[in-house]
């Protein structure tokens, strides 16, 4: 990205001054441009939006035509047109006059009211240019602007730039100023920006089904507040999800101040209490724990996927695999010696893949483990474990003490409070406390155990004691423990209020119902996992008549018509009196967050508790099945259902899409007699036919596909949440299975006491790798660190790739700039955040189940998941199942290789991908004959076909989200990864003007600035002291398949991993 | 034959047996005739000696079709590729001659044959749909069919209708015939 | 009509079956072929043959609407396999067309007398297979309505076709060979259109025959040219045949897939077509010469010399196969042996071993000389070849590209409604036009066989 | 008349047979002429536009710079039109009363934009970019033709690739100095050949291959 103006408020780009763009030569690459200006003063910004019902009316009425970059020159609207090729010039700096926010509104809703017109696209045609009246300030077209925010989530919120072109967010980056993201993203955030424009969002307040206007429900609000002031009983109940924003938590206070009986619940289907109680139970009081991971030398999971999941997981990446670099070069901390994790967990998780030992156990031997590691570090208590877990549990154990002060054992947040208090007291009695963690407050506003809060609430509807329901966020009619049975309860409950991003199972439910603004969309701000600060601002007025958690609640209280944007001033204000507020507020949103608002790590916090004190508790029966839930790593606890790039976003280990299916281990599938059997179409890179079992357990029942997982405990069943949805939208309605179903109050993550069984029938799951068994070949290169220091260059062992010099053909030279990538295999764990940001970066179709299931998803980068097992066969249910009880697992991204002597390219009869003068392969859509020739003589399979019209030409909201500056590809056509070459062409055009070559690190591919690990690093491979050279100077740099002298510009760097030899030698 | 008759083209002898039509042929050269001419219902080995042919100049159109088909076929795909838009390709050299000979050899093909059949119709003066021979009623019905026809045209500068029916009843022709021109 | 030349048989063929059945005039010759197409009432048969025929075409015209309007995703196609059954189909058609033209050419060269009453609908079916043939390339591109890039014309973007693309080679090889095989063909039906001119009643076929025939007067003049065009003519054509094949297997043995990239494609590609060619032309011969009483002409030599043509062709086939399977074992490229083990082994290895039976296994039978002499098997043999030699493709284009060089992104294909409509729709095609053709052309050239009873008649003197 | 054809059908049957051929050619090349012509590439078309806006009068006669109006030139991948506001800056005061310019304080009395008709159009999957072409020393003119003289704007050029091609093959034609690119007047000196070649080391212009390059153009 060449340009990234960082403006304080978007909605203030308007008056940007001129040297707004004078500034964006000077920096590059990711980095905020900041800029420092008149205090906005935007009385507009209390304003109610401008009516939107022309917008809203069209964007019901999905008809229309792609408007955005397309191939052929497709019938467009010519209105419609000229809103997107529509001029955004300078103003002449004299004309100063405050733009109030309508003309951007006016162009939002007309671009968005006029995109459904028809018109014709001929040559001759008439088209029309429609400038403005009055000219905002500060946007340019085709110039991006960069603004920082903030998406909360659970307990954390992810420090964001987003990238807004002509108002209109399109891409989401990380903001490296902001701790829990230090300039990386992950999958949810990266897919966050089309939940915006998911167009069956709830988009305006309704009562009992009617469509109302807000101030109708403030009214009726106002009204159910008094009356539970005048009642005064307790009937008021709120009901959230985790809350670290201050002001939402300050306004729920507000409200119970007013009524002092009320009641604020809180239910987090996806998060567990056990972090919460276990710190209660060896502090006596909620603490939050902050790690270090970049400190610990030597780290113990226990059942922690800390990785890619739970508070600061991008944070925890990027410092877990800034000390697997092992290239001092690539080592910002300067060439520490390697850490080394260990990983118990009973089902392979993003973590496990990288970890260095890797010991599956059932969820519930976990607690045994720990008991039994608590014991050997004598802290009293013991577990019992197996004789194989007990050997390595030894080597661990020795591993930990001799690391001690630097070592990290971190317990998995689905894990009983007793295992956190356990680590807890471990990680004190290893002297890690204060070294590779802190304690601080908690990070939420109010914590406190959600499952009792949940239980208190239905308790008191059930015997009528609740007569006002305000439920904010959330869907517990589909996410509540079944034995709750919240809804008969709801229905008790005479007023019921519902703030809901869609009209969902809840809603339906719900008397009022108000649509949800999207973080992008209303002010309000939101704590990271340190207790950072941040302000959420928006980049875009809400393209429905929807609200904010604030605003719904405000609407209680008081001051009704105090806005978010109040709120979040006032609360700032207050926390900062004197000084120049205007200042320091301007700082607060250019950089994303208040500075140093994180909380300040506690001292003496010692752990007042005896792992002897604990309670025996039983082993888990060996032959009885344990069922385990966890949130799906695409739908997380159902709230992503209705994202297309994440339903059809590959699961990092299963591969599977578009579906939840019930996990079990290859032991485990023989014994139930489970298969999988794959189907003539689509195959392995597409379809594969499982077997359907029904579960029983907890009194209730569920019908679900089985999945054979390699690595994963025998015994254990796991059950993804998130799925199943009744009403989630188009895209998310009745997808896989519900496993909220047999999840009960009893059970929550860890369930035993239930039975599988096998029904006749067969259900299509649509796996994009089926194929994990890399048949020998040169792909993916592996060794131990030993290995690695024996001899550095074991990746090009046996590595045929022909001299250059045997050729007929005399070699093409690139004096210019010749762009490279390099992927660094030991840090890449199959995150997908790479994948979602190149999906939104390069308006990438998303072709839904079936075409998945034949073979044909988009996706320009994908990651290859292999196990390291010597197996014959590619069947989990066989035998060979014993090879894979615990095989190594190791991710690849495969981007378009970029070979300089592409086979693609020869063999294309029209030129239509031919290589560039840096370089690059580049792919002319717009020549393209669609004879997947190209893609037939591609060795590495990156190209992808438009085998029919994948794209979405109809919803006016997409087309708000694509990228104006990458073609739209039409149907019978080829694509493929192009290095972002959208990204290079400006930085170059950029750096052109100055007559300057482009700096290292300017040009960022969106995969590269996603990755929280940084394993793909991009650049210009002529530049020596390019990070890109550095990487390709390595010896563990190859390129897969070199035999076949295809010279790919993207090449790899071996994994590495760092096994303890005591545990080797066993 | 009706009176009001325009000039002759010729004067039509029919025989029963390529061999006949052969002597036949050769003596009628002998005697001196020059503008003479056989009509067989396929191709009769001998008879364009006996006629007195000169060699056919198609070979030589082929040969020249073929050059050209060839040398245009390959000139275009250097000049396309090394001049015109000079492009790397998958890092081969532009003048990737060694995948250029398929399309230049299907070209010199391509020239040679067209050459070959348009040029022997062109020497043949075909198409032709009128012909003043298809005035005779036997040579529609036979000369396609069964029988063989000689005729001495009145062209030939020792031509006279009445010497040239006497000449071919010599031979012993049947249905002589004065073809109307 | 008066004194015919005597009876033809000549002692040296006594022991062959003849060429052409003894006892034939000139006239009877003529007459008996052209009245086929002149006198003859047309059949109930014909018409029930040409309506079941047509609405296959009928089909294939409503499938390409449908494709063109959905895309090429209403095949079975995907990645890795993006090649389907329409390459499948394009190669195999394409080597059906190669007997046509080889029969006429090569066999003419070698002055190979029997080649006579077989090559006019052999060359017929020749341009009806490369018709059908040359749909698929341009239907299998995702926008079929620029396929006129593939050709070089001035177009405002001044950029050309990439003359290293084997498809380029392709649209020329294949063009060509249709043009080409379109000459060949007329210059060869000049005389027999004067004779239906001459011998048609009605004035319109008089007049349609006439400007066909261009004024043909059988002048020796003509004949003379006219020969030494056709020689040259099969000079051209024949070494064109063995191109085109070459080309097609290009497509392959240029690309870097397993199971593609081998040297060995051009000369068993060529063979294959051969084969095909061949048993085509017999699974067309004998229904005809049932139907048409044309067994005066297709005799039994011609049968048997085809089946001999088939057994030599096949048994290079089988070669080729062996040969492709030795080269990957004894080369130890990683990736080819893994290849041509998954042809045992692999997903689709049922359609390899039906492949060997029909290709290799069955034709062995041809060695027999009863089988070779037993009109209804041969019938059926030609059939199970056809079948073999698609199977060939099949395997060629997919079980190739569904186990390439990286196991991640391996996949499996499996034809969809779509893909079979196609297929069939295109044989309806063929059969219809065969079907206008033996009603509206003679299907044996009647000049020729006048030579063949002229030649006769002198080895009797 | 036994024959079935008359004497003359051997004439027309020739003289069609070469007509025909000939014909074909003629169609082929029409067709290849057409798309050059300006029936396909809209060259030299006027249109009405709401308000007949003389380039000639402004720039012309009043010698106003592009930029005062097509201020995104320099910075942006497009020139940008001028918001009525720029209009308004001096018709304010000048012809505040003209009927003809109604529309325009029409236009900024009720806030709804003035629709201009689109003069010069790219295909959507052509990445243009103003800002790089000015800097490197392309003047308006090439492009563009000399607006300063046209009271309606027209297309000069055909914008068709060939016609970009010329261009990024030869940048040296039609480079000039920094100072001459707003200048709608600027007629390539004689010594075109040098300056054009020294302006391209002086302002670092790409190599042919590199301006050639697809990507350049198209993503």
């Amino acid at each position: 990205m060449s340009e990234n103006e960082h403006f304080d408020n978007p909605l203030q780009q308007y008056r940007a001054h001129d040297h707004a763009h004078e500034h964006d030569h000077a920096h590059n690459g990711q980095h905020a441009h900041k800029q420092e200006e008149e205090p906005p003063e935007d009385p507009t910004l209390r304003e109610y939006p401008l009516d939107l019902a022309a917008v809203r009316q069209k964007l019901q009425t999905k008809t229309g035509k792609q408007y955005w970059r397309t191939i052929e020159e497709l019938a467009d609207d010519p209105h419609f047109e000229n809103f997107l090729h529509r001029e955004f010039p300078r103003q002449a700096s004299q004309w100063d006059d405050s733009v109030d926010r309508r003309d951007f509104l006016k162009l939002m809703a007309a671009s968005l009211a006029l995109a459904g017109l028809s018109g014709c696209g001929l040559n001759q045609e008439r088209t029309n240019i429609i400038p403005y009246v009055k000219q905002p300030e500060g946007i340019v077209l085709g110039r991006p602007l960069f603004f920082a925010t903030v998406m909360p989530f659970g307990g954390d919120a992810l420090g964001l730039l987003v990238e807004s072109h002509e108002g209109r967010p399109t891409k989401i980056e990380g903001n490296p100023d902001h701790p829990s993201s230090l300039g990386a993203t992950d999958a949810f955030a990266q897919a966050s920006v089309l939940n915006l424009y998911d167009p069956d969002r709830a988009q305006t307040p309704t009562f009992v089904g009617e469509i109302r206007t807000w101030e109708q429900f403030v009214a009726a609000a106002q009204a159910m507040g008094a009356a539970a002031k005048i009642d005064g009983s307790g009937g008021f109940r709120i009901l959230t999800g985790i809350v670290t924003s201050p002001i939402v938590a300050d306004q729920v206070q507000a409200l119970l101040k007013l009524n002092p009986k009320a009641k604020w619940h809180q239910w987090e289907p996806a998060v567990a209490d056990g972090t919460r109680e276990g710190a209660k139970m060896a502090f006596g009081r909620y603490l939050n724990t902050v790690y270090h991971v970049d400190k610990a030398d030597v780290i113990l999971s226990l059942d922690a996927d800390f990785l890619s999941n739970g508070p600061g997981h991008v944070r925890y990446m990027k410092e877990f695999y800034r000390r697997r670099k092992l290239d001092p070069m690539a080592d910002r901390d300067g060439g520490e010696e390697m850490n080394r994790l260990y990983v118990v967990e009973p089902t392979p998780s993003v973590t496990g893949a990288s970890a260095d030992h890797r010991l599956p156990l059932k969820a519930a031997d976990v607690g045994q483990f720990a008991r039994a590691l608590a014991g050997k570090l004598g802290l009293g208590g013991s577990g019992t474990i197996s004789p194989a877990a007990e050997k390595w549990l030894n080597a661990a154990v020795g591993d930990l003490q001799k690391h001690r002060g630097s070592s990290l054992v971190v317990a998995g947040e689905h894990q009983p409070a007793e295992v956190h208090a356990l680590a807890q007291a471990i990680n004190a009695a290893l002297g890690n406390v204060g070294k590779t963690l802190n304690y601080t407050e908690p990070v939420e506003a109010n914590p406190v155990n959600h499952l009792e809060s949940l239980r208190e609430l239905c308790a008191d509807m059930d015997a009528g004691r609740v007569d006002t329901l305000v439920i904010i966020g959330g869907n517990p009619v589909y996410d509540a423990p079944h034995d709750f049975d919240f809804l008969s309860k709801l229905k008790k409950v005479s007023n019921t209020v519902r703030l809901g991003t869609h009209f969902d199972e809840t809603s339906e439910h719900c008397k009022w119902n108000i649509g949800e603004s999207h973080f992008l969309e209303a002010w309000g701000d939101a704590r990271a996992f340190d207790g950072t600060v941040s302000v959420i601002q928006p980049l875009i007025a809400p393209l429905y008549h929807t609200h904010s958690a604030y605003e719904v609640l405000a609407a209680f209280g008081d001051k009704p018509d105090v806005t978010g944007y109040d709120a979040v001033r006032a609360r700032l204000q207050a926390g900062n009196s004197g000084a120049d507020f205007e200042k320091f507020w301007r700082k607060t949103l250019n950089d994303g967050l208040v500075a140093n608002s994180a909380f300040a790590p506690l001292s003496g916090v010692a752990a007042k508790f005896s792992a002897g004190s604990l309670p025996e508790l039983k082993p888990a029966g060996t032959d009885e099945l344990e069922f385990i839930f966890r949130p799906d790593p695409s739908t997380y606890d159902g709230r992503f259902a209705n994202n297309g790039w994440l339903q059809e976003l590959p699961k990092p280990v299963t591969k599977l899409t578009w579906d939840n299916a019930a996990l079990v281990s290859p032991a485990t599938a023989q014994k139930l007699a489970l298969g999988h059997t794959v189907a003539a179409r689509g195959g392995e890179h597409g379809q594969i036919i499982s077997a359907v079992i029904d579960i029983a357990l907890s009194g209730s029942k569920v019908t679900a596909a089985a999945w054979i997982l390699p690595g994963q405990a025998d015994g254990v069943v796991v059950l993804p949440l998130g799925y199943g949805r009744q009403k989630a939208g188009y895209t998310g309605t009745n997808k896989g299975f519900n496993a909220y179903a047999v999840r009960v109050s009893s059970a929550l993550w860890t369930a035993s006491g239930g039975t599988i069984t096998k029904t006749s029938q067969e259900y299509p799951l649509a796996c994009t790798q089926y194929h994990f068994n890399m048949e020998g070949r040169k792909i993916l290169s592996t060794g131990t660190l030993e290995e690695y220091k024996k001899n550095p260059a074991f990746a090009r062992e046996g590595d045929e790739q022909p001299p250059k010099s045997e050729t007929l053909y005399k070699e093409f030279a690139y004096p210019g700039y010749a762009w490279g990538m390099a992927i660094d295999l030991n840090s890449c764990n199959g995150c997908n955040a790479c994948v979602v940001a190149c999906v939104a970066e390069n308006n990438i179709a998303v072709v839904g189940k079936d075409q998945v299931m034949r073979g044909r998803e988009m996706h320009w980068i994908r990651i290859d998941r292999y196990y390291k097992a010597e197996t014959p066969t590619n069947d989990p249910s066989t035998d060979a199942g014993d090879a894979l009880a615990n095989p190594e697992t190791f991710f690849q991204p495969v981007p378009c290789q970029q070979c300089e002597n592409a086979p693609c390219e020869q063999v294309c009869p029209v030129g239509a991908t031919v290589h560039s003068a840096e370089g690059l392969n580049d792919m002319v859509y717009n020549r393209c004959l669609g004879t997947r020739y190209c893609s037939n003589n591609c060795p590495y399979k990156v190209r992808r076909f438009n085998f029919l019209r994948f794209q979405d030409w109809e919803t006016p909201q997409f087309k708000l989200q694509r990228n104006p500056e990458v073609s739209v590809r039409s149907r019978g056509v080829m694509e493929k990864c192009t290095y972002c070459v959208q990204r290079i062409n400006n930085a170059r055009i950029e750096s052109e003007k100055q007559n300057r070559s482009i700096i290292d690190g300017e040009i960022v591919t969106a995969c590269e600035a996603a990755c929280p690990s940084e394993a793909i690093v991009f650049g210009n491979a002529n530049d020596p002291n390019s990070r890109v050279s550095k990487l390709k100077a390595q010896q563990r740099n190859y390129s897969i398949l070199g035999e076949l002298n295809t010279r790919p510009r993207t090449t790899y760097l071996a994994a590495v991993r760092n096994p303890n030899s005591e545990l080797e030698r066993a | 034959m009706n009176e009001h008759r325009s000039q002759i083209f010729g004067v039509l002898g029919e025989f029963e047996t390529p061999k006949q039509l052969i002597r036949a042929a050769a003596k009628t050269r002998d005697a001196g005739y020059r503008e003479i001419n056989a009509y067989t219902p396929f191709p009769v080995e001998g008879l364009s000696e006996a006629l007195g042919l000169k060699k056919s100049a198609v070979p030589l159109l082929t040969l020249i079709g073929g050059l050209l088909g060839g040398l245009t076929g390959f000139g275009f795909q250097y000049w396309s590729a090394v001049i015109s838009y000079p492009i790397n390709v998958g890092g081969r050299s532009l003048n990737s001659w060694p995948a250029f000979i398929p399309v230049t050899f299907e070209l010199t093909v391509l020239g040679a044959s067209l050459f070959a059949v348009f040029g022997m119709l062109a020497l043949n003066k075909l198409p032709e749909p009128y012909h003043p021979l298809f005035n005779v009623e036997r040579f529609r019905q036979h000369a396609s069919n069964d029988r063989f026809f000689l005729c001495i045209e009145a062209s030939d500068p020792k031509f006279s209708a009445a010497d040239a029916a006497r000449f071919l009843k010599d031979l012993d022709a049947q249905n002589i015939t004065e073809v109307e021109d | 009509m008066s004194v015919a030349p005597p009876p033809v048989n000549s002692p040296e063929i006594e022991r062959l079956p003849q060429v052409l059945k003894p006892g034939h005039t000139y006239d009877s010759v003529t007459d008996q072929i052209s009245s086929i197409v002149l006198t003859r009432p047309t059949s109930m048969g014909w018409y029930a043959g040409f309506a079941v025929a047509f609405s296959f075409v009928m089909i294939l015209f409503f499938t390409i609407a449908y494709l063109v309007l959905k895309g090429v995703g209403i095949w079975g196609i995907n990645i890795p396999i993006g090649w389907g059954f329409a390459i499948v189909n394009f190669v195999w058609w394409i080597g059906i067309g190669h007997a046509g033209t080889l029969i006429s050419a090569i066999l003419f060269l070698l002055n190979q007398k029997w080649r006579t009453s077989i090559n006019r609908f052999a060359e017929a079916m020749t341009l009806f297979a490369v018709m059908c043939a040359g749909l698929f390339p341009l239907l299998h591109t995702g926008r079929p309505w620029f396929a006129y890039w593939m050709f070089p014309y001035p177009s405002t973007m001044n950029i050309w076709p990439q003359f290293r693309s084997p498809l380029i080679w392709d649209v020329f090889a294949v063009s060509t060979y249709f043009t080409v095989s379109l000459l060949f063909w007329f210059v060869g039906l000049i005389p027999d259109l004067a004779t239906l001119r001459d011998r048609a009643t009605k004035k319109p076929l008089q007049i349609i025959f006439g400007m066909l025939a261009l004024g043909w007067r059988g002048s020796a003049k003509h004949w003379q040219r006219y020969q030494s065009a056709y020689m040259l003519l099969a000079g051209l054509a024949t070494p064109l045949v063995l191109s085109v094949h070459t080309v097609v297997s290009f497509d392959f043995a240029v690309a870097i897939v397993p199971g593609w990239h081998t040297t060995i494609f051009p000369p068993y590609f060529v063979a294959g077509a051969i084969y095909s060619g061949f048993a085509m032309v017999l699974t067309i011969a004998i229904p005809l010469r049932k139907y048409y009483q044309l067994e005066d002409f297709i005799t039994m030599r011609h049968l048997e010399n085809m089946a001999k043509v088939m057994l030599g062709t096949g048994l290079i086939v089988a070669y080729g196969y062996f040969f492709e399977y030795f080269m990957a074992i004894y080369s130890g490229q990683r990736y080819d042996v893994f290849l041509v083990q998954q042809r045992f082994h692999g997903p689709y290895n049922y359609y390899y071993f039906a492949l060997i039976l029909c290709n290799i296994l069955t034709p062995q039978l041809l060695w027999i000389r009863k089988v070779r002499t037993n009109v209804m098997i041969l019938f059926l043999m030609s059939l199970v070849i056809n079948t073999g030699m698609w199977l060939e493709r099949f395997v060629i284009v997919v079980i190739s590209l569904s186990r390439d060089f990286d196991p991640s992104a391996w996949g499996r294909y499996s034809p969809t409604f779509w893909d079979w409509t196609t297929f069939t729709g295109t044989l309806g095609l063929f059969t219809m036009l065969l079907y206008l053709f033996v009603r509206a052309l003679p299907a044996i050239s009647i000049a020729e066989m006048r030579e063949l009873v002229a030649h006769s008649s002198e080895e009797h003197k | 008349m036994a024959q079935i054809f008359h004497r003359n059908t051997n004439f027309i049957a020739r003289v069609s047979l070469i007509l025909g051929i000939l014909l074909a050619g003629l169609a082929l090349s029409g067709l290849l002429g057409a798309v050059r012509s300006p029936f396909y590439t809209n060259q030299n078309i006027t249109r009405d536009q709401p308000i007949q806006f003389s380039h000639k009068h402004h720039a012309g006669d009043d010698g106003i710079d592009c930029r005062f109006c097509h201020v995104g030139v320099e910075t942006s991948a497009t020139a940008g039109l001028p918001p009525t506001k720029t209009c308004m800056n001096c018709h304010s005061v000048l012809f505040n009363s003209s009927s003809y310019l109604e529309p325009v304080r029409a236009s900024y009395r009720e806030d709804k934009s003035i629709e201009w008709v689109r003069v010069h159009r790219l295909p959507d999957f052509v990445y243009f970019n103003h800002s790089i072409h000015v800097a490197k020393g392309v003047g308006c003119s090439t492009c563009h033709g000399q607006v300063n003289q046209m009271p309606l704007v027209f297309q000069a050029s055909t914008l068709q690739m060939q016609w970009c091609l010329d261009c990024h093959r030869n940048p040296e034609a039609v480079l000039r100095p920094h100072d001459q690119v707003f200048n709608m007047d600027w007629k390539a000196p004689a010594n075109q050949a040098e300056l054009g070649h020294q302006l391209a080391m002086t302002n670092k212009i790409r190599t042919t291959a590199e301006l050639t390059s697809c990507s350049t153009c198209h993503r």
